[in-house]
């Protein structure tokens, strides 16, 4: 017979549930909103999601305080995991979300934004996302990640047209098809160790020294397959550009920040204790990924016409650049991931929410795509402020100082250096000058080209107020970053190093 | 001609590269549906059979998970394929080329 | 020995099942074919006495999936034969096979560990229901919670994504038509109402 | 105030151009007349108040920036810095004063004045991180100065230009980012401080490779040959303001670099590679010379020519002794002065007849006689002819570097010959002959404006050629300290030998003492 | 003292700063005025310093510090002492007379007040060069006077041949300029100074291969600036300028500047008597050189110009065999018979409306009979007819050839000798004498304005009896130079040379004479002697122009197409473009990987998932065998 289990509620620590808690609340309570009183305009959903969303990252920074009193909190049979890195991608998570839903307040009426759920699904996705970064439990990753895929897909869908479907389709698909490695690979992982959770498998496979390593080698192949998907390294990446374009471009920009944070975290915690305990050959794979990815989409981007796609492999050879950390391992090139990606989420919000600005309902004769880049032709005779604005995120993609991106290019170049990969380095170094080629593209086409005709009117049709505080936000934070670099590394440093990464 | 958890480990791998292939083959989207099911199943079977052989339920934990991530997946799958087909009446996958380069 | 001729013969019967899943061009056959297949599973399940789990496999995948892709298959009118153009057929296989082979190669070894310990131990004289339930309302628990959410979500995105509000789109429409359509549907609840 | 007036020299004109905004486009040039004279005043009065005597760094500010990582807000100027930091702002004033451009002139004015903030800040940063942020950040005025008020080809140009110099100044960037992780393995902090680098010995092969990091990054803005294909296409494409202020400044980043960088970090690197850099040198000398005498268009041949004299530069910096490296300092103020003189006269030519072309000139010394005379003043400066500013720098480098070997100072003063032959021949085509075209014969000489922009340029160009005391004697003391800190800093045997020893007395004579 | 001497060294600068500011302005006789009356300001405070130099004095100021760097000082320093004082008296001798000649010779020329700025900014140049203590100041001179010499060639800048002329000239004296560049660096590293005091007294103690060195590269900058062979082909071009401008440059002093460097710098040459016997023996070759094309030359100007180059030969052989002196001396003595002769041809010019050849002209006398008369005794004077001051300088060469055992040299100038004297008299004879050819091109010549005559007065009576002052001048320059004497042993031998030597020049006068004193017809390339092999090797100027067109400029220009179109704009700029091209086109070729098709999309998945696979067993089948 089984024992009856007694269980001290204090030792379930159930504070460790509150922040997703919150965001789950929220959801609910618009699911219930709506129910009372429909119709109900999309600004109050706005609204009181900007407000649970402000509500999750109080506990969160709280959790922080608690962290760097008492160190890692565990919950709920250690499922639940706070530690460091946990703590920060939620923030970077939940801050994002904050600066992403604000986009909903266009000028111009959208689809999804006429549905309550649509919000709704916004925080059970947050949920999601944070689910899956706070524990090392293979299982609640996976159910957190599918609760917020299967919630991005919607939010996909709901733009409702064609393209977006399409978009949705695939990545839905593939999604699928990478949930699948997933599965496989965790299934490995707990043939050899008889663990579904990340540190026991650490402990097992180092207490056998790595004996079954061909087992560990195709678990490892099953996991980067399916976080390549997630991530967009390449050749898992095909369905990033596809899935930019056909979303909205605000919610491209939201999906080229969380849902990759919350990745690389997952990756952070599966990955790095293989490359430290020697298995070279995820060092070369990792190696081959991280080069191959930066490298190849930065060639892609070369060649696209619309911004939006550029972007969208602009956001690859990011990532790319991003993996680097998980590669070198250190805790300075960890501390530089997130750095890299809290700046870069400011900057890249602020390209893709100039976009959204841009949007206009009907495509043009002989406008293929949403924003061409010879849409932004002559800009700045026209629209001096917004060629600026366009211009500096550009730049601070570019990786140009003393614009944001840069401080955490050189933070990972950085820690690269100092584990010794001068080649990785280099490689690094140089590809940032490849993609210096498109975003100056854009700011050719801005600055330095006649205006088109005929487009006039079209320029800024999606823009109010809460559109054009949020460039202004991502556009100081994009510029001062150089003083909040310090606090911030000080203190991601902090909760990196205690974390073990 | 004892079953050990190699053969179920085979079985398993066999049967992901059924659904592998169908996954590639099929342009139905429905019946590519149908293939990532099957990918599931094959790692339910050697999770079930892993937690058998060394005697621990975490497996079955995680079997009971994916079958509810699966049934998960086709609602919105379907929801999904139910707006495509009635927006361009086909769920053909060659058609959905717009987007591409 | 009935272990290793039940294992054979239901082996050898989920291959053909999912193989014909895949492989028909009748889309009633792939989907016969892999309810049965999923069936079959369920057996491989009893035969390693997760009995919750062949049950959950047998309601879930059969009661429920599989119902669903039928109200599709209804609704997409694919019972007839599918014409799927095939590019590059060869490449699929090949590539499937690998993928098995180079498994294969690996699992064939043994696993060798001394390290291995069962966490929640499979206990004698315990029924399965019943160790399963102990597991997933104290350790799964939360995993178990969010999951729920996880289906709420899909029942949203289901009922939202396949919902008449769907049908048009204020993405492609213009402002006025925007406004017009909001008219119209005013007049509508009002003539409603009264 | 004092303390900070380098701050206040940085950011005055960027905080400027941000009110600029504001300005009505008819009041623009005024205001930017102002601004860059107040800017152009205080850099003035950073000379004045600078001690020539002391030679190292003063009017040093220090705040931290990313202490975490070592990079701080550094600034500080010694008589390297000092008078390119002057020649910045003085080219500012000169460039804003005499611009003709018509076209969005407030853009233009703006751009200027962020530009003027990058110059600056280049010059007077100490913190390696810093230093790097004005250096990119001064692309990028300039790109779109040459993009957006450039000729037909002014997209290829500027891009190019963009991201050739940005290619190499990021494996420069790498290069720093191993000189602070190899300061924090001796000391175990982070940073990124010039001076504390300066306090660092590294290992002979430690040191070649990050010579040769840094080197790509500077040669490519100098530009060195074979990277200097960006430069023609740049200052063909470019505006006459944005020419003038390419070669003059923008250029002196790379030598500049060399001397703050290169030498003093890198003493041992710095001899192993003097020989193929005297050749690339040497290369570019005469080479890019020969390329300048083909060219049929005038600007070309001002742009090829500051090639061949940024190779002059190099060898003076390579000559490791006092009298090389402050000749080619000098010659950086040299060459800026004469190069951004000729690319006015050139602009002036091409505001009035939209061309650049020589065949399409000639006898324009009848028709112009005080631009032709302007314009000779200024060839005959470029040509190094004694008694011009050129002539001090190009005279000191080559001797500088004669001392380190006889045959290859031999070949690079074929500069003064190879100089004098397309110099000649351009103008002898532009200004000599007869008015052949029926369009020149109407043209008006040299109007006020231009000659407010001219005038101080030859002044400045006579002056310091007669009397370079002033400016040679705070480079020569900071020269010194950093000569004396790489012999110091030397290890092998034969840097200790070509880097000579200040502090003792060499067995020369010098006259300064006798007097 | 030190105020006389900046008088002597700046009034010309004030004169010519004078002048440009009218630079623009229409011509006005003012500027010709004031730089005349500047320049003569500047001769006297020189005859005042020569004074006090007799005296037994030098005057040594330093104006200012130029460049001071390391261990480099150079300040602005000039030295008044017995060689520089020389020098500034003919400067400034000769330099007065032209500018005062000029004001009429350029009377009619727009570029009057232009002239006077760069002629009075010659003068300067040519001051600092002859007063600097150091050889950087001299270096400041040297190239100052190529530039006004660039300046006044191309001073008729409409026309193509003047501008190529000067720039040929300059080019060419850039060339040997780097030579002398060499050579200060070689001084500065071994001695650490460049002040000549410093110089000459270290010197002595250098190993001699430097001071071969230093010799050798100072030596390459005289010979530019002197125009010796090879560097002179620009001197004969150089006569596209005013005449004014020949005389004063490219007769009186630029070009005498090499010879003044070998002479100023005697005591390095002193210790390389090698080096010596080279400059020497180049010297007595372009002397035979020059004058052999001067025999067939039917340009007025570029006579007298090939004259000029066979007399700094002279003064070579001279400097080179050690006797400074004398050549400082035939140095002066030729400035002004050569000036005069120059400022006359200036006279026929005019006259003929700038016609140059000779062969067109004839029987001058009657109309110019003053500037006849002038030339004639200039002519007398260069063939070097006692009691001429050619005489007392030339002869003295010889001798020192003689004494010095150098009889090749010696026999060279001997013949040279003649030949002077003949091409000189039948420039005359052409000139003056004979039929009035000119009149068959309908001109009217004229003579000169009186004053201008006046002014070439004192160049006559100099050119007459400047021999008179030769041993108070060797008083006087020994103090500084080596004072050897040059006297052939025996009386009978010296004699005998001196008689000799008179009498075959007065036959090649008189030879020249009889040719061409009654010449009637323009030559017009068919006569037989004409089409001689040795008539055409002296007409093409032994061909040497023509080769260093051929195989120097030519494809100098070539090579620099080449080096922009090939090299720079198809090989360096090209590789540049083809690597940003190939990161583009592989951009463009591997984009259809992106084919919009989900299929391909899960393919691609699958694909790399079996390439990780892949790789995974090979590790582990690699890791095993390893193990194994």
């Amino acid at each position: 017979m089984l024992e009856p289990v007694n269980v001290s509620l204090a030792s379930l620590n159930l504070a460790t549930l509150a922040p997703m808690l919150i965001a789950i609340v929220g959801a609910l309570s618009m699911l219930v909103i709506d129910l009372v009183k429909g119709g109900l305009h999309k600004s109050l959903y706005v609204m009181v999601s900007l407000l649970f969303l402000l509500l999750d990252l109080g506990a969160l920074v709280d959790f922080g305080g608690v962290f760097l009193k008492n160190g890692t909190v565990l919950g709920f049979f250690d499922v639940m995991l706070m530690d460091g890195i946990a703590i920060l991608s939620q923030i970077i998570i939940v801050a994002g979300s904050m600066l992403f839903i604000p986009l909903a307040l266009t000028s111009k009426r959208f689809h999804e934004y006429n549905y309550p759920e649509y919000f709704s699904l916004f925080l059970f996705m947050i949920a999601g996302f944070q689910f899956m970064v706070a524990t090392d439990n293979l299982i609640l990753v996976f159910v957190g990640l599918e609760t917020a895929s299967l919630a991005l897909y919607t939010l996909i869908a709901l733009h409702n047209r064609r393209k977006s479907f399409e978009a949705a389709v695939k990545y839905f698909t593939m999604g699928a098809l990478a949930a699948g490695f997933y599965a496989f690979g965790a299934m490995i992982l707990y043939a050899i160790s008889g663990s579904v959770e990340i540190n026991q498998i650490a402990t097992i496979l180092a207490e056998d020294h790595y004996s079954n390593i061909g087992y560990v080698l195709i678990a490892v192949s099953f996991m980067i397959a399916a976080f390549g998907f997630k991530l967009s390294m390449v050749p898992f990446h095909t369905w990033t550009p596809d899935v930019y374009e056909g979303s909205s471009a605000a919610l491209a920009g939201y999906m080229s920040i969380v849902p990759k944070i919350a990745g690389f975290v997952v990756a952070m915690r599966l990955f790095e204790f293989l490359v430290h305990s020697g298995v070279v050959w995820l060092q070369v794979i990792l190696y081959i990924g991280v080069v191959v990815t930066m490298t190849a989409a930065n060639i892609w981007a070369l060649v696209q016409t619309d911004v939006k796609r550029m972007l969208a492999y602009s956001s690859i050879s990011h990532a790319g650049f991003v993996m680097a950390a998980i590669l070198i391992g250190t805790t300075q090139a960890n501390t530089g991931l997130f750095l890299y990606w809290a700046l870069f989420s400011f900057t890249n919000l602020g390209a893709f929410t100039m976009l959204w600005v841009n949007r206009q309902k009907n495509l043009l004769p002989g406008q293929s795509s949403d924003h061409p880049y010879e849409k932004f032709s002559g800009m700045v005779k026209t629209m001096p402020m917004a060629a600026i604005m366009m211009g500096l995120f550009m730049l601070s993609l570019a990786g140009i100082p003393p614009f944001g991106l840069f401080w955490g290019k050189i933070y990972m170049i950085g820690s690269a250096v100092s584990a010794g990969y001068t080649l990785l380095a280099l490689i690094m170094a140089l590809n940032s000058a490849i993609a210096g080629y498109y975003y100056l593209k854009l700011i050719v086409f801005m600055f330095m080209k006649e205006p088109m005709v005929g487009y006039e009117g079209y320029y800024l049709m999606n823009a109010s107020l809460s559109l054009k505080t949020i460039i202004g936000v991502a556009a100081v934070g994009t510029i001062f970053a150089v003083f909040a670099v310090n606090p911030l590394l000080e203190v991601i440093t902090l909760f990196v190093y205690n974390s073990g990464y | 001609m004892e079953i050990t958890l190699t053969h179920y480990l085979v079985l398993s791998a066999v049967l992901f590269a059924i659904g592998l292939i169908g996954v590639m083959r099929r342009k139905n989207l429905l019946l590519l549906f149908f293939a990532t099911e099957i990918l599931l199943n094959a790692t339910n079977i050697a999770f079930a059979a892993i937690s058998h052989y060394i005697g621990d339920l975490s497996g079955q934990m995680f079997a009971f998970f994916i079958i509810a991530i699966a049934a998960s997946e086709v609602a919105v799958g379907l929801g999904l394929l139910i707006v495509w087909y009635k927006r361009t009446g086909k769920i053909d996958l060659d058609q959905m080329t717009s987007m591409r380069g | 020995m009935f272990e290793a001729i039940a294992f054979y013969l239901f082996a050898a019967l989920t291959i053909v099942m999912f193989t014909i899943t895949v492989m028909t061009s009748q889309a009633l056959y792939a989907l016969t074919a892999m309810a049965a297949g999923m069936i079959f599973i369920s057996a491989f399940f009893f035969i390693l006495g997760a009995d919750f789990l062949g049950a959950i496999q047998i309601i879930v995948y059969t009661g429920a999936v599989m119902a669903l892709y039928a109200f599709g298959m209804m609704f997409f009118d694919t019972t007839r034969n599918v014409v799927e153009k095939r590019t590059n057929p060869q490449i699929v296989f090949i590539l499937g096979t690998l993928a098995a082979i180079m498994v294969v190669a690996i699992v064939v070894a043994p696993i060798v560990s001394n390290n291995i310990q069962a966490l929640y131990p499979i206990q004698e004289g315990v029924g399965n229901s019943q160790a399963v339930g102990m597991v997933l309302f104290t350790k799964y628990l939360v995993p178990f919670e969010v999951a729920a959410v996880m289906l709420l979500v899909a029942m949203i995105a289901g009922i939202v994504l396949a919902g008449k509000k769907m049908d048009k789109s204020l993405t492609l429409m213009a402002e006025e038509e925007i406004e017009m359509m909001h008219a119209s549907t005013e007049t509508h609840q009002e003539r409603g109402e009264h | 105030m004092m303390d900070h007036i380098l701050s206040l020299l940085i950011f005055f004109p960027a905080l400027a151009a941000m009110l600029g905004f504001v300005v009505r486009q008819d009041s623009i040039r005024a205001y930017g007349i102002a601004v860059a004279g107040i800017e152009f005043f205080l850099s003035l009065w950073l000379w004045y108040a600078y001690d020539p005597m002391v030679s190292g760094m003063q009017f040093m500010e220090a705040a931290p920036l990313i202490p975490a990582f070592g990079i701080n807000y550094l600034l500080g100027i010694d008589g390297i810095s000092l008078f390119i930091i002057i020649l910045s702002t003085f080219f500012t004033l000169i460039g804003i004063a005499s611009l003709t451009e018509t076209r969005r002139v407030k853009d233009m004015i703006i751009t200027l004045l962020f530009l003027e903030m990058t110059m600056v800040g280049v010059f007077a940063a100490l913190d390696a991180i810093v230093f790097y942020v004005f250096w990119e950040l001064s692309l990028v005025p300039m790109l779109y100065i040459i993009g957006a008020w450039g000729g037909p080809l002014r997209i290829y140009a500027s891009v190019k230009f963009f991201l050739y110099t940005f290619a190499g100044s990021l494996v420069m960037l790498v290069g720093m980012l191993f000189m602070a992780y190899f300061y924090y393995q001796a000391t175990g902090t982070w940073s990124f401080s010039i001076l504390e680098w300066y306090r660092l010995i590294l290992p002979e092969n430690f040191q070649i490779w990050l010579f040769v990091a840094f080197f790509l990054g500077f040669a490519i803005k100098v530009p060195m040959f074979p990277f200097h294909t960006w430069l023609p296409y740049a200052h063909g494409q470019a505006p006459t303001i944005g020419s003038v202020i390419l070669a003059a400044i923008l250029l002196k980043m790379g030598t500049y670099a060399f001397v703050r960088f290169s030498l003093p970090l890198f003493p041992d690197a710095s001899v192993f590679f003097m020989f193929p850099i005297a050749i690339i040198a040497i290369i570019m000398i005469i080479y890019t010379a020969m390329v300048a005498y083909a060219q049929e268009d005038i600007k070309q041949v001002v742009a090829y020519s500051s090639i061949s004299h940024m190779g002059v530069i190099i060898l003076g910096t390579f000559a490791l002794n006092v009298e090389g490296v402050s000749g080619s300092v000098f010659l950086m103020i040299a060459h800026g002065v004469v190069s951004g003189a000729l690319f006015l006269l050139v602009g002036v030519i091409y505001d009035r007849r939209h061309t650049k072309l020589m065949s399409e000139f000639g006898g324009l010394a009848s028709v112009m006689p005080r631009y032709a005379t302007i314009f000779g003043i200024m060839m005959m400066a470029s040509v190094g002819l004694p008694l011009t500013i050129n002539f001090v720098g190009e005279f000191l480098s080559l001797l500088g570097f004669y001392k380190q070997s006889h045959m290859l100072t031999l070949t690079a003063g074929v500069a003064i010959i190879v100089g004098a032959i397309y110099m000649l021949s351009a103008y002898k085509k532009a200004f000599f002959g007869q008015v052949s075209k029926e369009e020149n014969t109407k043209l008006k000489d040299l109007n006020k404006t231009e000659l407010v922009g001219l005038v101080p340029l030859v002044i400045v160009a006579i002056w310091l050629g007669v009397y370079p005391k002033p400016v040679l004697e705070p480079i020569n003391n900071s020269v010194e300290s950093v000569i004396q800190l790489m012999h110091d800093k030397a290890q092998s045997a034969e840097a200790k030998e070509r880097i000579p020893n200040l502090s003792e007395s060499n067995g020369i004579i010098s006259m300064q003492e006798a007097h | 003292m030190e105020l006389y001497l900046y008088i002597a060294l700046f009034a010309p600068l004030a004169g010519s700063l004078f002048a440009a500011l009218f630079g623009m302005s229409p011509k006005t006789k003012l500027t010709g005025y004031v730089a005349s009356a500047l320049l003569f300001a500047s001769f006297v405070s020189s005859a005042v310093l020569l004074n006090y130099v007799m005296s037994g004095h030098t005057v040594h100021v330093e104006l200012m510090t130029w460049m001071a760097t390391g261990d480099l000082y150079i300040p602005f320093g000039f030295v008044v002492d017995q060689v520089s004082v020389v020098m500034m008296m003919v400067v400034t001798i000769v330099s007065t007379v032209v500018h005062v000649y000029s004001i009429g010779y350029m009377d009619h020329d727009k570029g009057f007040n232009r002239f006077f700025s760069w002629l009075s900014a010659f003068v300067f140049s040519m001051m600092v060069l002859v007063m600097s203590d150091n050889f950087a100041g001299l270096f400041i001179g040297w190239e100052g006077v190529g530039l006004c010499s660039w300046g006044l060639i191309g001073f008729w800048y409409q026309k193509e041949s003047a501008t190529w002329a000067a720039n040929e000239a300059f080019i060419m004296n850039r060339i040997a300029d780097l030579g002398m560049l060499i050579g200060i660096f070689l001084l500065y590293w071994n001695v650490g100074s460049l002040q000549y005091d410093v110089v000459f007294a270290e010197v002595g103690n250098l190993p001699i291969a430097v001071v071969t060195w230093i010799g050798i590269f100072l030596f390459i900058g005289a010979m530019g600036k002197s125009a010796q062979f090879p560097l002179h082909t620009w001197l004969a071009d150089a006569m596209e300028g005013p005449t004014p401008v020949s005389a004063l440059i490219h007769a009186a002093t630029m070009v005498t500047a090499g010879v003044y460097l070998v002479v100023r710098a005697n005591p390095i040459y002193d210790l390389i008597p090698n080096v010596g016997i080279f400059i020497a023996s180049l010297g007595a070759f372009v002397a035979l050189f020059a004058a052999s094309m001067a025999l067939v030359n039917r340009d007025m100007k570029r006579i007298i110009a090939y004259s000029t180059l066979s007399q700094l030969g002279y003064m070579f052989v001279a400097a080179g065999l050690g006797a400074y002196w004398v050549a400082l001396f035939h140095l002066m003595a030729h400035a002004f018979f050569k000036a005069l002769l120059f400022l006359g041809a200036g006279n026929v010019m005019h006259a003929m409306h700038d016609e140059l050849d000779p062969f067109k002209m004839g029987g001058l006398r009657k109309v110019m009979k003053g500037t006849f008369v002038m030339m004639t005794l200039a002519s007398v004077a260069l063939a070097g007819i006692y009691p001429f001051a050619g005489f007392f300088s030339k002869d003295l060469i010889l001798e020192v050839g003689f004494v010095e055992h150098h009889y090749v040299i010696y026999t060279v100038l001997l013949l040279t000798a003649g030949l002077t004297a003949f091409y000189s008299f039948r420039l005359v004879a052409l000139i003056f004498h004979g039929e009035e050819r000119y009149k068959l091109f309908g001109i009217h010549p004229h003579e000169a304005y009186k004053f201008m005559l006046v002014a070439m007065s004192p160049l006559l009576v100099l050119a007459i009896i400047a021999g008179a002052f030769k041993m108070t001048y060797y008083q006087l320059v020994i103090n500084l130079l080596p004072s050897t004497q040059y006297h052939v042993h025996s009386e009978m031998t010296y004699w005998i040379m001196t008689i000799g030597t008179q009498l075959f020049v007065i036959a090649a006068i008189v030879f020249a004479y009889k040719k061409y004193a009654n010449w009637s017809s323009v030559p017009d390339g068919t006569s037989k002697m004409e089409n001689r092999f040795c008539y055409k090797l002296l007409w093409n100027q032994y061909y040497i122009p023509k080769f260093y067109e051929e195989v120097f400029s030519k494809p100098y220009l070539e090579l620099s197409r080449i080096a922009w179109k090939q090299i720079d704009l198809k090989i360096v700029d090209a590789t540049v473009d083809a690597i940003a091209n190939a990161i583009y086109k592989t951009g463009e070729n591997t984009r259809d990987i992106q084919d919009g098709n989900l299929s391909s999309m899960l393919r691609w998945m699958v694909v790399g998932l079996v390439v990780l696979l892949a790789l995974a067993v090979a590790f582990t089948v690699g890791y095993n065998a390893v193990g194994a």
